[in-house]
């Protein structure tokens, strides 16, 4: 990411969709790579070996969040987690009642398997959010009936980067009694998340958004919690996740979690000087734009806005000739190029959410590269808006 | 999959012909809906039976610019029934093809030239095209809004 | 694997439940662990790169099953594929019928769904295997109905290794339009397997049982397949396997894929010669051993037996502070302890199931790990006999 | 999780002490079943209530053997009532500690030894152990064989 002046510049700016990987986390995982075949289910020592470097990574894992080792269970993405607890919480509680609540800035890998759910026979509720993005504490507490038996919510929209209240949300649902998921993809590892003092029963994390490898993710599951099983098979992870574990990912997790947790304070001081100057500055240089999300209660590195007059995939197509990733939409679902749901909840109009653009910072990038962006897009945007007929109607 | 849009798409994205407004179109065409993502708006000046010029503005992804800009350029100089016989898989193919979420591009790029003459039509002769509705409105139906 | 006289010898015996990675796959996945951050589903050249990495993998996954590259979905591991056709296929071809058809020896990640799918309303046959653990096709032509709509078999059980005659059943599936799901764990990678020529519509498939990493894995489905997908969210794979790839992972299987199919015969010559003498000679070094699976028309590398009167957990714990790696019952399951329902099914008689030892060659093993496996093992069943309630009894 | 044992277990299983049967014995208890997998016997000499002689054989897992060798040192040389006193949790103690899915195996070897000393009791005093059945078949049930 730095200022190579041979190669055309490269600036990274799609953390939120995934980080590149700490050349640490890739040292302690090749060793892994090639030593490391041994079936961990397995009682020779070389299933042994490999169960030991498993287990290093779920302490490093669980310490990152405050819990305890037992309490972390691997998985291959963050949307099996997400899969995982939605589905697996709801069903193991069923008896205590089939009301879900949830809100309407959910990413798919929650909305989707809760859309299932509905069709079973659970009801669920989703609450609504205020233009910075934000859910009420207060309208949670008011949809919660006595057949209330799980609430999930995201920690943070990788749309719109805003913070949720979780830590008052963990005390009404502590408080009443029902289980409190969170989907903490893109907090977990960037900012601190401390399971026990929130009062999270449930926590989907993943290595790829905390500088660790793909294919690596985890459910936190407070102790206790009774949840059925999403992959059914042999006895891996305490029979709460069957299948061959990625022992490699695994490693490269912990060693993720291990640098999350000691160098989390430092990163985000450089990531939030960026991010607000990125803030400050792209309202300054293009007409019509305007942030979307909290203006400071937000994701360290996290910027997102909308161009008004102007597509999404275009803008971002030009500033990729110019060596600039960033996201448009959901990052992960760009491909569905759907008006997003996020941004219309937080009360974008329909035609202006395609003009939607996240930068998203990482521990990588430097202040040169807001400069860079700030060259870059203006001459973009006019280009594209001479091309628009939506301009001239206005 | 991420689009991978083949080399004349990029070429029309980076470099789109014919781009902007006639004064005095003899015809103008304008589908798709901001809510979708895509708008086209084609304009065209006739003479003699014959797409004298022709311009165009679209609000949409790369694949919406390119079919725009290359569908100008495949009916300029062409009789009205001649352009009226451009269809949506020539666009795609004269762009060397374009990834399945994107056919819509193509399918909206035809409306506008078709809306365009409908437009022509009415003001010069009274009726418009005969039994035609855009078919990208119903495309969008179909798709889910997946374009 | 070689004769070392410095360090104690290590003989890793376990292939069935993972293979070592070869080391030319882990040197095409780091350069990807490395580089490969961009999150595949985005228009950035950064994702497009990615991308291209999976799709050049996907190819050869494709290439080595003839399978068409769009085919194949990458997945977790072997579970996650298993459990996705089972009931994925299932799910979706609901409204054709309720019946499916299985076996008796499938692995816990075919026969856990299978349970699911009866409390929803479907019915299984589960069909018996004869004492070699030969499924035969005509039992299964005879449990067909008009609402059968799915045979989900294993091409080979990990627990007895014998080669089911899949080629006859495809040809009966076929022919009635029912779909046929293979879980080719043991046999993708290993021996070849045509999808075409055998008429199989979804085939489960781990890179960790051909020499590539753990975490990645595939479902091979046959173009037009209805399936409901298993993970929900992200537009991954076209759609039917949501949520971020395992990059390297995913690279890895692509290499050890090519690997496997270029290298296939040579490595099998090997096998068959390790796996044959010891078939031979172990009923000679022990008495009361008897060999399970069929004796000749079994997966290459693949021994297993059973010592009478001695429990497996302690023969393997012995043999393993001999340097020696083996499974006992079913590796994937060795933590369950539960007598095993394949060796069961094959009539073996529950007090000699305990005594159940899996011996599983790679390419990396070498003749004198017979001689050793055949030194080391007659002291140590001799040892535990002698502490043995059971010998005098009979 | 695969078994993680103490050190104090695989010594034990290595090197396990009083293996072997007793000549004539006064006792010889017999729990466990061949379908689940541990078969544990015990054969006890009596004398003057104290039990002389202990010796044990085992099919099962390093648990099993482990779990049976240390409880018949804590037995040897105690009296009949002592002797009824080891509970499984004493020989877990006494063992460092098992694996949860092996506890069983501890539950089975005190079962071993009230067995054997309800045989002893029965062959002298006619009458077996007052209102004792084995606990290691129960559990069998609970775990659904998972031992
Ligand atoms: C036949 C068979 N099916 C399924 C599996 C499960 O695969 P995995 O452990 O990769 O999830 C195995 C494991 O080795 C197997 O041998
Ligand atoms: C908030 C949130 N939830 C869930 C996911 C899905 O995670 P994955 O793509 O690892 O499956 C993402 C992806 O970035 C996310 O940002």
């Amino acid at each position: 990411m730095g200022t190579n002046t041979d190669k055309p510049k490269k600036v990274y700016l799609d953390n939120m969709a995934n980080t590149p990987p700490d050349p640490r986390v890739i040292d302690e995982m090749i060793p892994h790579l090639k030593n490391d075949f041994g079936n961990p289910l397995n009682i020779h020592s070389f299933g042994q070996q490999t169960q030991q470097a498993i287990e290093d990574s779920r302490q490093k894992v669980a310490e990152m969040v405050n819990a305890q080792p037992k309490e972390i269970i691997f998985t291959s993405c963050g949307t099996e987690s997400n899969n995982f607890a939605v589905k697996g919480l709801a069903r193991a509680n069923q008896k205590r009642g089939n009301h879900l609540i949830s809100s309407s800035i959910e990413h798919f890998s929650i909305l989707y398997p809760l859309k299932e759910l509905e069709k079973e026979g659970f009801d669920v509720t989703y609450l609504p959010v205020d233009k910075n993005g934000i859910i009420d504490p207060s309208s949670l507490k008011n949809a919660i009936t006595d057949k209330t038996i799980l609430v999930t919510l995201t920690h943070a929209s990788n749309e719109i980067g805003t913070l949720e209240p979780i830590n008052e949300i963990g005390m009404i649902t502590r408080e009443k009694g029902i289980l409190f998921h969170v989907d903490g993809m893109q907090t977990a590892g960037t900012i601190p998340v401390d399971v026990k003092a929130l009062n999270i029963d449930a926590l989907s994390l993943a290595a790829n958004l905390f500088y660790g490898p793909t294919g690596a993710a985890a459910l936190y599951l407070k102790q206790g919690t009774r949840i059925l099983p999403f992959l059914l098979g042999g006895t891996q992870e305490e029979g709460k996740r069957a299948g061959t574990n990625n022992i490699s990912g695994i490693v490269g997790m912990g060693k993720a979690a291990e640098l999350a947790r000691l160098e989390m304070g430092e990163r985000n001081k450089k990531l939030v000087a960026m991010r607000d100057r990125l803030i400050k500055e792209l309202p300054r240089v293009i007409d019509d734009f305007f942030i979307t999300g909290h203006p400071s209660n937000r994701l360290p590195g996290h910027v997102s806005g909308c161009v008004k007059f102007v597509e999404g995939e275009s803008m971002s197509m030009f500033l990729d000739m110019e060596g600039v990733a960033v996201s448009t939409g959901s990052a992960c679902v760009s491909k569905a190029l759907k008006a997003s749901h996020v941004l219309l909840a937080i009360g974008v109009s329909p035609e202006v959410v395609h003009g939607s653009l996240v930068f998203s910072f990482g521990k990588d990038n430097e202040e040169a590269d807001v400069d860079y962006v700030l060259e870059k897009l203006p001459p973009i945007v006019e280009r594209l808006r001479k091309l628009s007929p939506l301009k001239k109607d206005k | 999959m991420s689009p991978n849009y083949s080399e004349k798409v990029m070429e029309h994205f980076k470099n789109p012909r014919n781009v902007g407004e006639i004064d005095n179109p003899d015809g103008v065409g304008k589908v798709g809906n901001p809510q979708c993502g895509d708008i086209m708006e084609m304009q065209i000046k006739v003479k003699d039976n014959v797409i004298a010029d022709v311009k165009f503005r679209t609000f949409g992804c790369a694949a919406a610019i390119a079919t725009s800009s290359i569908a100008t350029e495949m009916i300029k100089g062409k009789t009205i029934e001649e352009a009226l016989k451009l269809t949506n898989k020539a666009v795609v193919e004269a762009l060397e093809g374009l990834p399945p979420v994107k056919i819509h591009c193509s399918v909206l790029a035809e409306d506008a030239i078709k809306a365009a003459i409908d437009d022509y039509l009415r003001k010069s002769t009274g009726t418009g095209l005969q039994g035609w509705t855009p078919r990208s409105d119903v495309e969008e139906e179909e798709h889910g809004h997946q374009h």
